[in-house]
């Protein structure tokens, strides 16, 4: 259907017909006019252009990681919305709240739109011409880095993007390709690694007779959260299943569960032993256990367990009867267990649950081999950033490139990483806003939009098979000083490289890369109409072998978690936010202002605390409380939480942003500065949920702003009503 | 109509007044009639109009018109509206429902009525209108005037008749 | 005319709504069900609304003095009845998206003294914005109170260039002074109307979706025509023994689990909530 | 001035020395001359204070023009009204200055079909309060709606869209209603001035006199006009009683027809009609006590009348509160339970401050005026209608503000509400707006009916001539006594 | 005292409020297929467009549907102005009119790839949806009624016309005179019915 870029330019231009600026007039224009508003028409546009009708196109998320396939209504050149692609094999025509908000980050009024340079300790404005000489200067034919001198820090990355910034750092020789993501799941996924051998297995959540969930937010923040979504629609249909969570702070998905169980923070492991303990009384599951487990498994009795954890001894028999008597079960992990110093061994312990409950096959599958693993998404690890840190320290490091990734906001203040930024002499941020480490770098280039670029992606967990998952723009370029991420690497490299002298842009780079792979999917058509198609449904899909898990079992030492100090007698947990991760989206007003659901509050940061240990420091809502670790100190307002553990304290990162436009700045703190320098003996990997904090009252008192009243439960009105499981009557489809 | 003079005797007292009044009812001057006295007074005196002939006061019957008719035209004009083109059909209620349209109903009942005796008032009193060119401004404060149409030559005996009665001014426009 | 339309349609115009198959012979009556057990809180569908219906961003200082513009909002309840009776949320929380309920007899219609505010003919709570005069009788008779008034005139402020670019040119933007509700997308709706009547049929099941059903993840909003006794959401009315002009259902069977919130108010919503489940056994 | 009960011996000799002799509304040495010098005085020259009053009404009023523009310019939202504090003060003081429009409605029409002789000197003032407040109450209106420049939406007017309003909305009942009463008050003072506006005429010059002449049309006092006045007076007494009852019922409406919980009740309408009176009495006893100083009008406001009007304040608001506490009751017995919560909180909620201190302004501090020193010192008086006023405010903040606080939805409960300063500005620009109508009105138009006191003084005079005046308390009437307010 | 004053004045208020019922809305629609101008001062003032567009050229003397170059007002809200290419899809065959001043013009935008910058001339306001896929398949397609009949009754004579003129009121009352009359279903058929009166056809 497309023909060449040229039609399609024409059609992506903002046009005039009931211009943007006129919709604003609203009730305003209560009268007809004649002659005051334009309306143009397009010069030669395709024929299923028709004005007034909106057409989709599909793309592909970018806001995380999970890849899901979306489709965008255009208008008159404009992108209006988001809405999932039913081509997608992840997202299922479906999309969240984080997604749809992808629009705002385009049309966000504090976007970046011309390149900037750093002259005498502030940034200005300058042209492109200017831009790239300085990238041909110090990046160029003449460049004289070598090897790791120079780097590239980004976040999670995958497709030919990666390729292509892989292809870009080997023509200096350089390794340095440093992925960093503050919400690391390494750990756990080395855990995984180590007992099932593949990190991150697939869950048949439909299947699951019970979902056990030590703290894992798959519905909310997990690895693919609008499939899980879905998976767990159907798995609340007939015959519905249990989901039994437990964690220290109830979670979005823990707000689903049918039991919700507190637990001392960095207990879980443990409680899976107590609970592995109980089964294990049951010869067919101890069967295929080997003895060094069993003989670990020995120690935690019910009693013990319900000792250090909290649960009483009684939920531990329970929770191991639920187990034993629906399966197939799936016993689930998040941030909350690998979180620790010993999060490896913790997060390995609850996984040898899966192995003795036998769901290995059932429930839990490998994920299909992918064909092209260089496109593969890297994960993000902390070790890297710290490794990298390091050499800048040192500096060893001459050039970075960051591209996708915040670290002066979210790395933790012990690193250090803005000081060590210091020691680097050439810093390029290629982003579409000027964020916190963006406002540190030398040279700025403002980046096209997701809505405007295009780009291929795999995801890291693919449900149904092997997907590529192609990004294309929805609408012309809003700002024409704005470059592609892949424009600007092709520009630098063309001049080192002669072989890609024949891009002359990242779209036919992307596409010759695309139509070279077109026999690993085993298409017939021609190369245009498999590009065509490929481009129509935003996705190519092959239908790729889940693999077979294995079972590593394997002696564990869970150490008991370090105890409260009198000095700092809380634990610490920093929340993750469905809509706000580690704080990349808080310049999005619509994310800003829906109400976090489990305390509906919105534009802030905010401390929960357990109404019983609330009452005993006499602090009421709205409390500004001083939140002191041995790190450092935050300021935020108290929020009574009943879904929490009574010796911790939580609050949500994302927030405190000082730099990225004036939706995210001046809102809440920042929690990542206060995390204490805990890491995890095995990955080395920052141990989020090990910091302790003691808390202060200032004496202020101010409002928190949420959507819930002054009551939150439900006065006798039948507004939400519960009805036990087994008198339901269910069926499949309702 | 025949050529009038008019004359005026201001009262202090409403006793003499009504003296003066009683004998010009039985003065017998030829061509004289009682229609052709007006009282003018700071008050009403209904016991000097009664003096007069009996003069009839018709103002209820056309607030009774109005009562009549306001209502149920508004009524149909409010059902109506109602029923009109752009009807908007209301949850729970019918399009035309009678008990939130007897409300205004009442309300034209009692609009009409009034606006109806405030009209059909002033045509009565004549109002807007002219004084007399004998008005004396007393009569708005503490006197009580007698006003006499009469012809030009029964002139004397009616003045003599008012004068009987210590009137504290006597005063007559004869030119008409 | 009038009076004599007022006289060949008495019996119309003297009917009480709703009434037994008031629908019967109409083509659409839109309808949601909104199943509890698999709401899972997360959101989508208010950010789908605010994308959709060019909802205003308010700001933390007016959403603290209770000026919020979202026409759906997910409650989060606690605990059961008065108060919550376990020192922890045992059986999760109680996500409860609230939007208007499209009543058929809404308490909202009657009041608007300008007639702003009425019932269409797909069973529909109106609001003409252009009509409004802002008098908020509706909101204060709206017992979900799920009717939002312009405090301020959000054009000016909310949307700075160039977010305005993101504004749907098929629905209005709200000017201070007046009030507005979920529509149920009337937009989307209006254009698939208007398509399948060109094509002389009435609209497929599914084929058009509100903003908040075509996001969900979880698919635990269905909406759709009651009128078409064929559509997902009339055989779940119908099998969840609901029915639309009754204000208390007789239920057959136990385990049945569709209610419409405040049906004890007599406003007869179009919105039917599935209870939720829990396996108290865990 | 008690009487010596221990110098008779003889009890029925007490009974007939305290009961049957009947102090004279007026002096007996008024004469019709004098009545018209003293009125067309206060037109010219009064007191000092006429002044300040005046123009610290202007000032109040000024303030209150300048939060209405600022509220039109920036919306609603200033304020602080919320989703659902949807009305605020905007609407309760709207009830409390229509509430106050009845009571001149009651002395003007009601006295006056039962021949209250008493109420001449000072009907005509209560009804211009009428008026005047009226004019107040839909001040409010507007200022309350959402987009002010379109409330012509809410009358039925032909118009070229063929979009007529809502004739079930209580709200366009309401604009009816004050339509309709404001019209008919508006014409009842009118007709019943002109004869008034005749006596202005023959005595002023200027551009005065050609205002007067303007207005009194040329009325002469001739008896077909008098006769033709005095029954069309009459017949619309007779429907203004009722319109003043309709109006305020109507106003219940707004709540009643509603569903929220504190609203809904059946005894709405008479409640709020005798809200009203209540209210709308003590406002007279107030303007009594400030117009006879600032006019110097002591000869015709006269301490028997004020003592009559003081025992009819005591009366209604006795009815008044037995409604109030029949509303509580009913709710309490009922099975209504969100209602019942709404009471409780009321009484124990984050307006109980409020709620009591309607309790005691509005229902304890009348039995004050059971004391006779209360009612002859004119400053305690001045200050006690003042807090009957304040209590009758606080009823119609109690009964906007707690229900929209709890109404049946839990999720949107709001706690703490409190109105800004743009709402506060705006009830005291309500205030000045009131004072400075009236006081201007005051000012150029008779505020004692010239002729009513004349026919008073006549039939005083008659029946000083069937009989001679047995009162020993004759020396009472028309004397100043305990002080001046 | 006259009577007979004071009952007129009575019918005189009678029938005001009778017509306020029974009248129609004040602005008429006119009899379907009216072309021009209703009188109700509802002429539009004259626009100014960038190329001075010659619809009686068109329209009038080539006789070219309407529809030929608003293509969209059969499947969209938009009627739509026509895209460059289709006017160049016939001035690139039509040497013979190529030096014309406005033609010159057209060339000019079409080399440039710029649109046309036109101004509108029937611009509602913008709470109103005014679906021009509805009445041309009603009237055009179903009932057969003339082209120039069909959208001249909201457009008036453009074949008249250079440039168009707004010569319709466009009003509420205006669009409600003509919903409110019945309107033949299709061709040959004897059934009728009127345009929707719901708010939400027209107010969005």
């Amino acid at each position: 259907m497309i023909k060449h870029t040229m039609d399609r330019r024409d059609f992506l231009r903002v046009l005039g017909i009931s211009g943007a600026a006129a919709t604003l007039a609203g009730c305003g224009n209560t009268a007809i006019e004649s002659g005051v508003e334009e309306v143009m028409s397009y010069v030669h546009p395709q024929d299923f252009v028709v004005p007034g009708i909106g057409v989709f196109y599909a793309s592909t998320c970018t806001q995380c990681g999970s890849g899901c396939g979306i489709m965008g209504k255009v208008r008159e050149g404009r992108v209006l919305k988001l809405e999932g692609n039913p081509e997608s094999g992840i997202s299922g025509g479906k999309i969240c709240g984080l997604g749809q908000a992808a629009v705002q980050a385009h049309y966000n009024p504090d976007r970046l739109h011309t390149p900037m340079l750093n002259m005498d300790g502030g940034l200005v404005p300058i042209s492109w011409d200017r831009a790239s000489q300085i990238l041909d200067e110090r990046l160029g034919a003449k460049s004289s880095l070598q090897g790791d001198q120079i780097a590239f820090l980004s976040g999670g990355m995958s497709g030919h993007q990666r390729v292509l910034l892989e292809n870009f750092l080997d023509s200096y020789g350089s390794k340095q390709h440093v992925c960093y993501d503050a919400l690391s799941d390494a750990t756990g996924r080395a855990a995984t690694k180590a007992v099932l051998g593949t990190e991150q297995p697939l869950w048949d959540l439909s299947k699951s007779r019970l979902i056990l969930s030590f703290g894992s937010d798959f519905l909310g923040n997990g690895v693919s959260p609008v499939y899980m979504a879905r998976e767990f629609a159907k798995f609340r249909k007939a015959p519905r299943g249990t989901l039994i969570q437990i964690e220290p702070r109830m979670t979005l998905t823990g707000g689903n569960a049918d039991r919700w169980y507190p637990i001392k923070p960095g207990t879980e492991g443990i409680l899976a032993l107590g609970i592995a303990h109980d089964l294990l009384q049951h010869p067919e599951f101890s069967g295929s256990v080997p003895q060094e487990v069993l003989d670990l498994v020995k120690n935690y009795d019910r009693e013990t367990v319900s000792d250090i954890t909290g649960i009483g001894a009684d939920s531990v028999r329970l929770i191991a009867a639920q187990l034993w008597n629906n399966s197939p079960s799936l016993v689930v992990a998040g941030p909350a267990v690998y979180g620790h110093a010993y999060g490896f061994s913790n997060m390995a312990a609850v996984q040898l649950l899966n192995i003795i409950l036998g769901n290995r096959g059932k429930t839990l599958q490998g994920q299909a081999e992918h064909p092209f693993p260089q496109m593969t998404p890297t994960p993000g690890t902390y070790r890297a950033l710290a490794e990298l840190t390091q050499k800048m320290q040192s500096g060893q490091c001459q050039a970075l490139l960051i591209t996708g990734t915040n670290p002066v906001f979210t790395s933790p203040s012990q690193l250090a990483f803005s000081e060590a930024m210091k020691k680097v002499p050439f810093k390029v941020a290629m982003v579409t806003h000027l964020d916190e480490t963006a406002g540190q770098c030398d040279l700025v280039l403002p980046l096209l939009s997701a809505m405007e670029d295009f780009g291929t992606h795999v995801a890291d967990y693919q449900p149904e098979g092997v997907e590529v998952l192609i990004q294309q723009p929805l609408m012309e370029k809003l700002y024409p000083d704005t470059r592609g991420f892949g424009d600007i690497l092709l520009d630098v490299l063309r001049k080192r490289k002669a072989d890609y002298a024949a891009f002359p842009d990242y779209y036919s780079y992307l596409k010759a890369a695309v139509v070279k792979a077109k026999p690993v999917f085993q298409s017939e058509e021609s190369d245009d109409r498999f590009w065509e198609t490929a481009l129509m449904k935003g996705v190519i899909k092959w239908q790729g072998k889940t693999t077979a898990l294995e079972a590593k079992l394997g002696a564990l030492e869970v150490p008991n978690p370090r105890e409260l100090s009198t000095d700092y007698p809380f634990y610490f947990i920093p929340s993750i936010r469905p809509d706000m991760r580690d704080g990349r989206h808080a310049h999005l007003p619509w994310l800003q202002e829906s109400p976090e659901t489990m305390t509906t509050i919105v534009w802030d940061s905010w401390v929960e605390i357990h109404p019983k240990t609330a009452a005993e420091m006499q602090i009421k809502e709205g409390d500004v409380l001083v939140l002191q670790s041995a790190t450092g100190s935050i300021q935020a307002k108290a929020y009574l939480f009943p879904g929490i553990q009574p010796d911790t304290v939580s609050m949500p990162l994302g927030q405190g942003h000082t730099q990225m436009g004036r939706y995210a700045t001046g809102v809440g703190a920042n929690p990542y500065k206060i995390m204490d320098a805990v890491f995890d003996a095995h990955t080395g990997e920052l141990a989020l949920h090990a910091t302790r904090v003691a808390i202060r009252k200032t004496g202020d008192n101010q409002m928190v702003v949420k959507d819930e009243g002054p009551t939150n439960v439900q006065h006798g009105q039948k507004l939400v009503a519960t009805l036990s499981a087994d008198q339901a009557r269910l069926s499949q489809e309702i | 109509m025949s050529k009038q003079a008019v004359t005026l005797a201001l009262y202090a007292d409403p006793d003499e007044a009504a003296g003066a009044l009683k004998e010009l009812r039985n003065c017998g001057v030829p061509g004289f009639k009682m229609d052709d006295v007006i009282i003018k007074s700071p008050i009403d005196h209904p016991e000097l109009s009664e003096l007069l002939n009996h003069r009839p006061v018709y103002i209820q019957l056309f607030t009774l018109l109005g009562v009549l008719f306001g209502p149920t035209t508004g009524l149909v004009l409010i059902a109506s509206a109602q029923a009109s083109f752009i009807y908007q059909s209301r949850g729970g209620r019918p399009i035309v429902p009678f008990p939130p349209d007897m409300v205004l109903t009442y309300e034209l009942f009692i609009l009409s009525g009034v606006l109806m005796t405030v009209i059909s008032t002033f045509i009565a009193m004549k109002l807007p209108g002219n004084r007399s060119p004998l008005y004396n401004a007393s009569v708005s404060e503490d006197k009580i005037g007698i006003l006499v149409k009469a012809k030009p030559e029964n002139i004397p005996q009616i003045d003599e008749i008012l004068g009987r009665h210590n009137p504290t001014e006597i005063k007559g426009d004869h030119t008409r | 005319m009038s009076l004599s339309n007022l006289i060949q349609n008495w019996q119309m115009f003297r009917t009480r709504r709703p009434y037994e198959d008031q629908y019967k012979d109409a083509p659409y009556k839109w309808a949601m069900v909104i199943d509890l057990d698999t709401c899972i809180g997360c959101n989508a569908c208010t950010v789908a609304c605010y994308a959709e219906n060019n909802l205003a961003v308010v700001g933390k200082e007016r959403f603290g003095k209770g000026q919020a513009m979202h026409w759906i909002r997910i409650e989060r309840y606690w605990g059961e009845g008065e108060e919550m009776k376990t020192d922890f949320p045992e059986r999760g929380a109680q996500y409860l998206p609230m939007l208007c309920q499209q009543c058929e007899a809404a308490p909202c219609e009657p009041v608007c003294p300008v007639g702003a505010t009425h019932h269409s003919a797909d069973g529909l709570n109106t609001q003409v914005y252009n009509r409004c005069v802002g008098s908020r009788y509706c909101s204060a008779n709206c017992p979900y109170k799920v009717r939002y008034f312009n405090w301020w005139n959000y054009p000016e402020r909310a949307w700075p260039n160039p977010l305005e670019l993101q504004l749907n040119p098929d629905v209005t933007v709200r000017s201070k002074g007046v009030m507005e509700k979920c529509t149920f997308c009337m937009q989307r709706l209006r254009a698939g109307m208007d398509k399948a009547k060109t094509d002389g049929r009435i609209l497929a099941d599914g084929e058009v979706l509100t903003a908040c059903a075509q996001a969900c993840p979880t698919s635990a909003i269905t909406f759709g025509n009651l009128a078409d006794k064929k559509s997902k959401v009339a055989r779940m009315w119908k099998k969840q023994q609901v029915d639309l002009a009754k204000n208390v259902q007789d239920k057959t069977e136990e385990g049945i689990r569709g209610y419409r919130v405040l049906e004890e108010l007599n406003t007869y919503p179009s919105i039917v909530y599935l209870e939720r489940l829990r396996n108290f056994a865990a | 001035m008690s009487h010596s009960v221990h110098s008779h011996p003889q009890l029925d000799v007490q009974i007939e020395r305290k009961f049957v002799p009947k102090a004279k509304d007026l002096g007996p040495d008024v004469s019709w001359a004098q009545i018209n010098k003293d009125v067309l005085r206060s037109l010219e020259k009064p007191r000092p204070a006429f002044w300040i009053i005046f123009f610290s009404a202007l000032a109040l009023f000024s303030f209150g023009v300048y939060c209405e523009v600022y509220q039109y310019q920036n919306g609603m939202g200033v304020a602080d009204l919320n989703n659902p504090q949807v009305w605020g003060l905007y609407i309760a003081t709207f009830i409390f200055w229509i509430g106050m429009g009845h009571s001149g409605t009651l002395l003007s029409a009601l006295l006056h079909i039962i021949h209250a002789d008493w109420r001449k000197p000072i009907y005509r003032y209560s009804e211009a309060m009428t008026t005047f407040t009226l004019l107040t109450a839909a001040l409010f209106v507007m200022v309350h709606l959402g987009r002010v420049w379109q409330f012509y939406y809410v009358v039925a007017y032909p118009n070229e869209r063929w979009v007529w309003p809502n004739f079930t909305s209580p709200l366009v009942w309401d604009a009816t209603a004050i339509g309709t009463y404001l019209t008919s008050s508006l014409l009842f003072l009118y007709m019943g001035m002109i004869p008034d506006l005749a006596i202005c005429r023959d005595n002023a010059r200027g551009a005065r006199r050609a205002l007067y002449k303007f207005l009194s049309l040329g009325w002469q006092g001739t008896d077909r006009q008098w006769g033709n006045f005095k029954v069309a007076y009459m017949t619309m007494a007779c429907f203004l009683m009722p319109l003043a009852v309709s109006v305020h019922s109507i106003v219940s409406t707004d709540f009643a027809v509603s569903q929220n919980p504190g609203w809904h009740v059946t005894s709405f309408p008479p409640y709020f009609v005798l809200g009203a009176l209540y209210s709308g009495c003590s406002g007279i006893i107030t303007l009594f006590i400030v117009l006879r100083y600032v006019f110097r009008f002591e000869a015709y406001m006269t301490q028997p009348i004020l003592n009559k009007l003081i025992k009819m304040t005591f009366a209604i608001a006795m009815v008044w509160t037995y409604l109030d506490l029949i509303e509580y009751a009913t709710t309490w017995y009922g099975s209504d339970e969100v209602a019942k919560a709404d009471l409780v909180y009321r009484a124990t909620g984050d307006y109980a401050l409020q709620f009591w201190g309607m309790i005691f302004c509005a229902m304890v501090m009348p039995f004050t005026l059971l004391i006779r020193y209360v009612r002859h010192n004119y400053t305690v008086l001045l200050i006690i209608s003042l807090i009957l006023n304040l209590g009758m405010w606080l009823e119609r903040f109690q009964i906007i503000t707690p229900t929209f606080a709890k109404s049946h939805y839990p999720w949107t409960w709001t706690s703490h509400w409190w109105p800004s300063w743009v709402q506060w500005g705006m009830v005291a620009g309500s205030f000045g707006w009131f004072t400075m109508l009236f006081m201007l009105y005051c000012k150029i138009f008779p505020s004692v009916s010239m002729y009513e006191v004349k026919e008073m003084v006549h039939e005083q005079n008659l029946e000083g001539k069937l009989a001679q005046p047995v009162s020993e308390h004759a020396h009472e009437a028309g004397l100043p006594e305990g002080g001046q307010a | 005292m006259s009577y007979a004053k004071t009952l007129l004045l009575w019918f005189l208020m009678l029938w005001m409020g009778a017509t306020t019922v029974w009248a129609e809305p004040f602005v008429q629609g006119g009899p379907i297929g009216s072309q021009t101008s209703d009188g109700y001062n509802a002429l539009g003032p004259v626009v100014e467009q960038p190329i001075e567009f010659p619809h009686n050229r068109h329209a009038g003397d080539m006789k070219i549907n309407c529809m030929y170059c608003h293509t969209y007002a059969r499947r969209s809200n938009v009627s739509g102005i026509p895209r460059l290419d289709k006017c160049m899809g016939c001035h690139n065959l039509l040497p013979q009119v190529r030096d014309k001043p406005r033609i010159k013009k057209l060339f000019e935008y079409w080399d440039n790839k710029q649109p046309v910058p036109w101004k509108k001339v029937h611009d509602l306001p913008d709470f109103v949806r005014f679906n021009h896929e509805r009445h041309i398949q009603r009237f055009y397609f179903q009932e057969k009624r003339p082209v120039r009949e069909v959208c001249g009754y909201c457009h008036g004579d453009i074949a008249s016309m250079t440039t168009a003129r707004r010569v319709k009121a466009l009003s509420m009352g205006w669009c409600v005179s003509c919903h409110e009359k019945d309107h033949l279903e299709k061709v040959g058929s004897s059934v009728t019915s009127h345009g929707p009166n719901d708010c939400w056809l027209c107010h969005k």
